[in-house]
């Protein structure tokens, strides 16, 4: 049993995407830090645990699940049928949504006005699925391993258009001002949560249990706010007791 | 670029080495082995031998990256840490290109040389190690510090599947806080060429030390 | 006296071509027996066959007590009796003189290293090279260099020796130091086969020759042989050969 | 850790594997034909009267081989767009191998060139051959002929290569797999996939380059000497 | 009668070497000249200032009208004129016997390659070897190449022939091939200079022959200066070299 061992080792694995800010980033002194790097620390805290942070990238957060490179996934990981196939999640203890952001002066309202476009999306990612789903044919995307390269991307004029979360647009236009990138359509709102192994009762119950003692002692938004600017959405935060 | 980005930067130099090192050494003995079984008396082993080495050239490090570092699980060894996947991959890489370099060296040692040990009553191993591999270790030397400076550049790759921290790595995560890919990646080519240059000028120094004893 | 050396209807081919045809002499101990004949008519096959670097299709050989036609010899029980010297010479070029002798002595022998060095420099100064003992054969001349190979086999005491054309690499004045220590080795009573194409060296050291013809023995007899040859071929040969 | 082998969500998204190879055999063999050009007119640079064009190259060269393609790559992409020259991704990737395999095809045909003795040269400059014509038909021929071998595994080493253009955003082969596996999270099924079809792409190439030798190089078929 | 070639007191030193001293000869159309010397006396290098292969110090070289000497000479213009084979074959490894002639033919003269082949296989028929156009160098005899090579200057239709040595490369049977078609040129009144080793050939083929000593011309006249000789030097050369 998973719990077992990692209450034996006294050590918790999390795969956390280091390239997403502000889901996970390096600051300034380059130590780690992001809304899932402080959950993780919160939580490998309240399970008297040490935390052992395992870079990832967005295709890479499942493989390394399966393949016990980490014991949990907290990593912008949104739920999706796809994914709960071959991996189990907790309940959400965070929201995001998936836009479609360009330059202020583009005019684009919906999918159609993707026409003819470039667009950037990050492989692995439910922003990717999403956008190669509503993409008109004669549009072209342009796929990047993690956020991070497809926000260099964007950055540096390689693209304008992005199909992200609203947050990654913020950080955009914090490196590139001229930019003036918001968010144009919202293609799905997601749910963020822990992903584990199939078939790992205990420990799932563990995490869920510590979920909803955190969503109503409010740190998990506190963590949220922080990060994001904004309250998490109802949705989520209903989930507390 | 602040001194905690550099000394970042250079603590992924240190990685690449790590792992150079690391493959050098294994890649070395493995490719040694191949070496050998190339020119094997048993058919089976040289046919091996050589099917591994065509398999091995036709793979992109990528592909062998990723075997390397999802397939130990798979198979029920349990998950290796990315630096010994990575250092995995390099080497199986490695034994297939320095086994051909060092077959090619060893075979150029005239066949009178392997003759006239035999009719002193050596070994087929005594004549190998006393009398082949010495002469043949001068002709490998420039060819072998050339292949040095491909393993050291395909490092780099290691960070793509496995997210090695080594020094392309380091720089795409530097960048990816500062977003300023000109000196971040400018900085990185240039202790990659820090590495790699010096190596590459040896080995054309060696080379041409060798022709001249030899011509 | 029993051979030291025999060959019986030995016969050779390297895929169709019949390089030997049956081939059959023997050498007693301590004699001296000189192969010529022209180039392609099998010498060195002969040669290199009683010290089994080539296996023979057919017939039989016996060296110093070994079958040496025998799949199941004990080729370094051979090579231990026998000692063979080539055209080049084969000096192993990243070792000194003094230690391409001791090698075999060490590491065949297994020898100490002082004994070795000692038994080495003892055969350097048979050969006259003594105070060459710390050079690399880059650094002697041709005929230095053969003299070391000779004292390489000599070091390993054999019981006979083989020698294919070991001065037609050499001009004539280093050729006449290298025949002076095959003739120093015939007086001190070595068996030895060798493969020459100096017709009054020949003549002057060996006790028996033979002359090779397309993969045969013509010939056989000793030195006056020379003199006088009964077949056309050993006629033609010395007419153009001299 | 029991693993069930699962094939089939791979090989069902076939015709995007086959839209990556695709594009990878585009983009190495836009690379192979652009970099050799690039490498022979170096290597003439190399061997040119003027000092600076012999240095030029030589630091083109240096400089590109001993830096990794990832980072090459990198530089291009971004560093470039960062400040504001812009290319479109794949045009960006064929132009970062063909920078990377121009200096290696450079030094190879040069080693070619320098086996050639000088009497050639003097033979041909004594027909009255222009400086033109004798690079073409009495230097980089035969230096060609004589380094084919050095050149076709150095092609589909780049041919492999091309794999990394994936994480600069270029839809090949190994980018294609990236994508499947996020989709169907069988990630040691893809590579072992991706490594059957890069290997089958790799034999496919020798066997091409060896026709190819067959057809240009009329002496080595006559002779029968092997390529 | 303008002569063809005509050297004038050209000095020619390499660094500090100085290699020509004052050589000044001259040439008519359909004379063979032969030049012999001693090695390192100067012939290649005098052969080789004559097709701007080396440059001039001192002195003026005309040659088919052109100023050799001059830096601003026309040299493919000259080459045109000039045809020059050396003691190394040096034909194109790559290309067929045919097709080392059709080159300079297609890529100088702009023939089509039709008519290119025609000139070709001429020339080739010329030289005896109408049989071998589809042979690569590498299959063909020293002999034969030296003929391809001598058939390749020919078909470009020069006034001049310059021979270096064309024959000591080769065995005594090749020789006398390469020699006849020498012969069969010079009996078809080309006009050519040839620098050579073998007295008998000079004395048949040659008009005037040149003895060149320590880079200046020692002795010049027609045959029979080689059967009295004037100076010491020369007398020496003719008892060792014969
Ligand atoms: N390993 C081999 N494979 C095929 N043919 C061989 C081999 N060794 C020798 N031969 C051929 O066998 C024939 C006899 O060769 P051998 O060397 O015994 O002649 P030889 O009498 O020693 O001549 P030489 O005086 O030139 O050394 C030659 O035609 C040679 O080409
Ligand atoms: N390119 C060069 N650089 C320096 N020295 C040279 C060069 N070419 C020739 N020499 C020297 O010039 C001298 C004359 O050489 P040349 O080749 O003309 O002699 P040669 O009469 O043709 O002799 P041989 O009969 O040996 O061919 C020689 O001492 C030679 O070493
Ligand atoms: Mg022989
Ligand atoms: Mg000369």
């Amino acid at each position: 049993d998973q719990l077992d061992t990692i209450t034996a080792a006294k050590k918790i694995r999390v795969a956390i995407d280091l390239g997403v800010p502000p889901y996970g980033m390096k600051d300034d002194k380059l130590n780690s830090t992001g809304s899932d790097v402080e959950t993780a620390q919160l939580l490998a805290k309240d399970l008297g645990l040490e935390l052992e942070i395992v870079p990832t990238t967005g295709a890479n957060r499942i493989p390394f699940l399966q393949t016990d490179k980490a014991d949990i996934v907290i990593s912008s990981l949104s739920v999706t049928p796809e994914r709960e196939k071959v991996i189990d999640f907790s309940i959400p203890f965070a929201g995001i949504a998936a836009v479609v952001g360009a330059p202020k002066s583009m005019n684009i309202k919906s999918a159609a006005d993707l026409s003819g476009k470039k667009v950037v999306s990050t492989r692995g990612t439910t922003n990717d699925q999403e956008i190669t789903k509503i993409l008109p044919k004669d549009a072209t995307i342009v796929r990047f391993d993690d956020d991070a390269t497809s926000i260099t991307a964007i950055v540096s004029n390689q693209a304008d258009i992005f199909a992200t979360a609203p947050s990654l647009l913020k950080v955009i236009n914090e490196k590139n001002p001229a930019k003036q990138m918001e968010v144009k359509f919202t293609m799905k709102v997601n749910m963020l949560a822990v992903g584990l192994r199939k078939g790992e009762p205990k420990l799932k119950e563990k995490i869920n249990g510590w979920i909803r003692v955190n969503l109503k002692n409010g740190k998990l938004n506190a963590i949220y706010k922080k990060f994001h600017g904004a309250d998490l959405p109802e949705e989520v935060t209903k989930n507390g007791a | 670029m602040t001194h905690e980005q550099l000394t970042y930067l250079l603590l992924g130099a240190v990685g690449t080495l790590e792992l150079s090192v690391l493959t050098f050494i294994a890649g070395g003995l493995a490719g040694l082995g191949m070496a050998l079984a190339r020119i094997s008396p048993v058919r089976g082993v040289r046919v091996a031998a050589a099917a591994w080495i065509q398999v091995v050239q036709g793979t992109p490090l990528l592909v062998l990256m990723g075997l390397c570092f999802y397939g130990p699980n798979i198979i029920g060894i349990g998950s290796v840490p990315a630096l010994v996947a990575a250092a995995l991959a390099m080497t199986i890489y490695s034994s297939a290109f320095l086994g051909e370099i060092w077959r090619g060296c060893i075979q150029s040692v005239h066949k009178s040389q392997w003759e006239a040990a035999e009719c002193i009553g050596l070994t087929r191993w005594q004549r190998m190690a006393k009398v082949v591999l010495p002469q043949a270790l001068r002709i490998a030397t420039p060819p072998t510090v050339g292949f040095m400076v491909q393993i050291i550049k395909n490092t780099s790759i290691a960070s793509l599947v496995i997210g090695f921290a080594e020094l392309s790595y380091n720089a795409k995560v530097l960048n990816n806080s500062t977003f300023q890919p000109f000196i971040y990646f400018g900085c990185a080519a240039l202790l990659y060429f820090a590495m790699c240059y010096p190596l590459s000028r040896w080995s054309r120094t060696l080379e041409r030390k060798l022709n001249a004893t030899r011509g | 006296m029993q051979p030291v050396v025999e060959l019986d209807q030995v016969h050779k081919k390297f895929g169709a071509l019949h390089v030997l045809r049956g081939v059959s002499f023997s050498v007693t101990k301590g004699q001296v027996v000189a192969i010529i004949g022209k180039s392609g008519s099998g010498k060195s096959t002969a040669l290199r066959c009683m010290d089994r670097l080539e296996t023979v299709n057919s017939g039989t050989i016996h060296v110093c007590g070994h079958a040496v036609h025998d799949a199941a010899l004990d080729v370094r029980a051979l090579r231990r009796d026998v000692g063979i010297v080539f055209q080049g010479y084969n000096l192993f070029p990243h070792l000194t003189a003094l230690q391409n002798i001791t090698l075999g002595l060490t590491s065949v022998k297994r020898m100490s290293p002082a004994d070795a060095r000692e038994v080495a420099m003892e055969v350097l100064a048979h050969v006259g090279l003594a105070e060459k003992a710390v050079a690399y054969p880059e650094q002697l001349s041709g005929g230095q260099q053969q003299r070391v190979a000779i004292a390489r086999s000599l070091a390993m005491k054999p019981q006979v020796m083989l020698f294919d054309e070991v001065t037609s690499a050499l001009d004539p004045e280093l050729t006449g130091e290298v025949l002076k220590v095959i003739e120093t080795l015939a007086s001190e009573g070595m068996t030895m086969v060798l493969v020459t194409h100096e017709m009054a060296f020949a003549r002057g050291v060996a006790d028996k020759i033979i002359f090779m013809h397309e993969g045969q023995i013509r010939e056989e007899g000793d030195a006056s042989m020379l003199a006088a040859p009964k077949t056309p071929e050993l006629r033609q040969f010395l007419g153009n050969g001299l | 850790m029991k693993y069930q082998f699962d094939f089939s969500s791979v090989l069902a998204q076939w015709p995007l594997l086959l839209e990556g190879a695709w594009v990878t055999i585009q983009l190495s063999f836009l690379a192979t034909v652009a970099g050799f050009v690039l490498g022979a007119l170096c290597a003439l640079g190399r061997g040119s009267r003027h000092g600076w064009l012999r240095r030029l190259v030589g630091v083109y060269v240096e400089g590109i081989r001993n830096t990794p393609l990832l980072i090459q790559a990198y530089f291009l992409i971004f560093g470039l767009s960062s400040v504001g020259v812009t290319m479109p991704i794949l045009a960006g990737a064929v132009l970062a191998l063909v920078i990377n395999i121009g200096a290696y095809t450079c030094e190879i045909i040069r080693a070619g060139i320098e086996s050639i003795h000088k009497g050639q040269l003097e033979a041909a400059d004594c027909l009255g051959m222009s400086k033109l014509q004798v690079f073409w038909h009495v230097i980089l021929r035969p230096a060609v002929e004589r380094v084919y071998p050095s050149l076709t595994s150095q092609f589909v080493l780049l041919m492999l290569a091309s794999s990394i253009m994936s994480s600069i955003g270029a839809e090949e082969l190994f980018g294609i797999a990236n994508r499947i596996q996020s989709d169907t999270f069988r990630n040691f099924e893809i590579f072992l996939v991706l490594w059957a079809i890069y290997l089958a792409l790799s034999y496919m190439m020798r066997l091409g380059f060896w026709l190819l030798g067959q057809i240009v190089f009329t002496r080595r078929r006559k002779l029968g000497t092997p390529l």
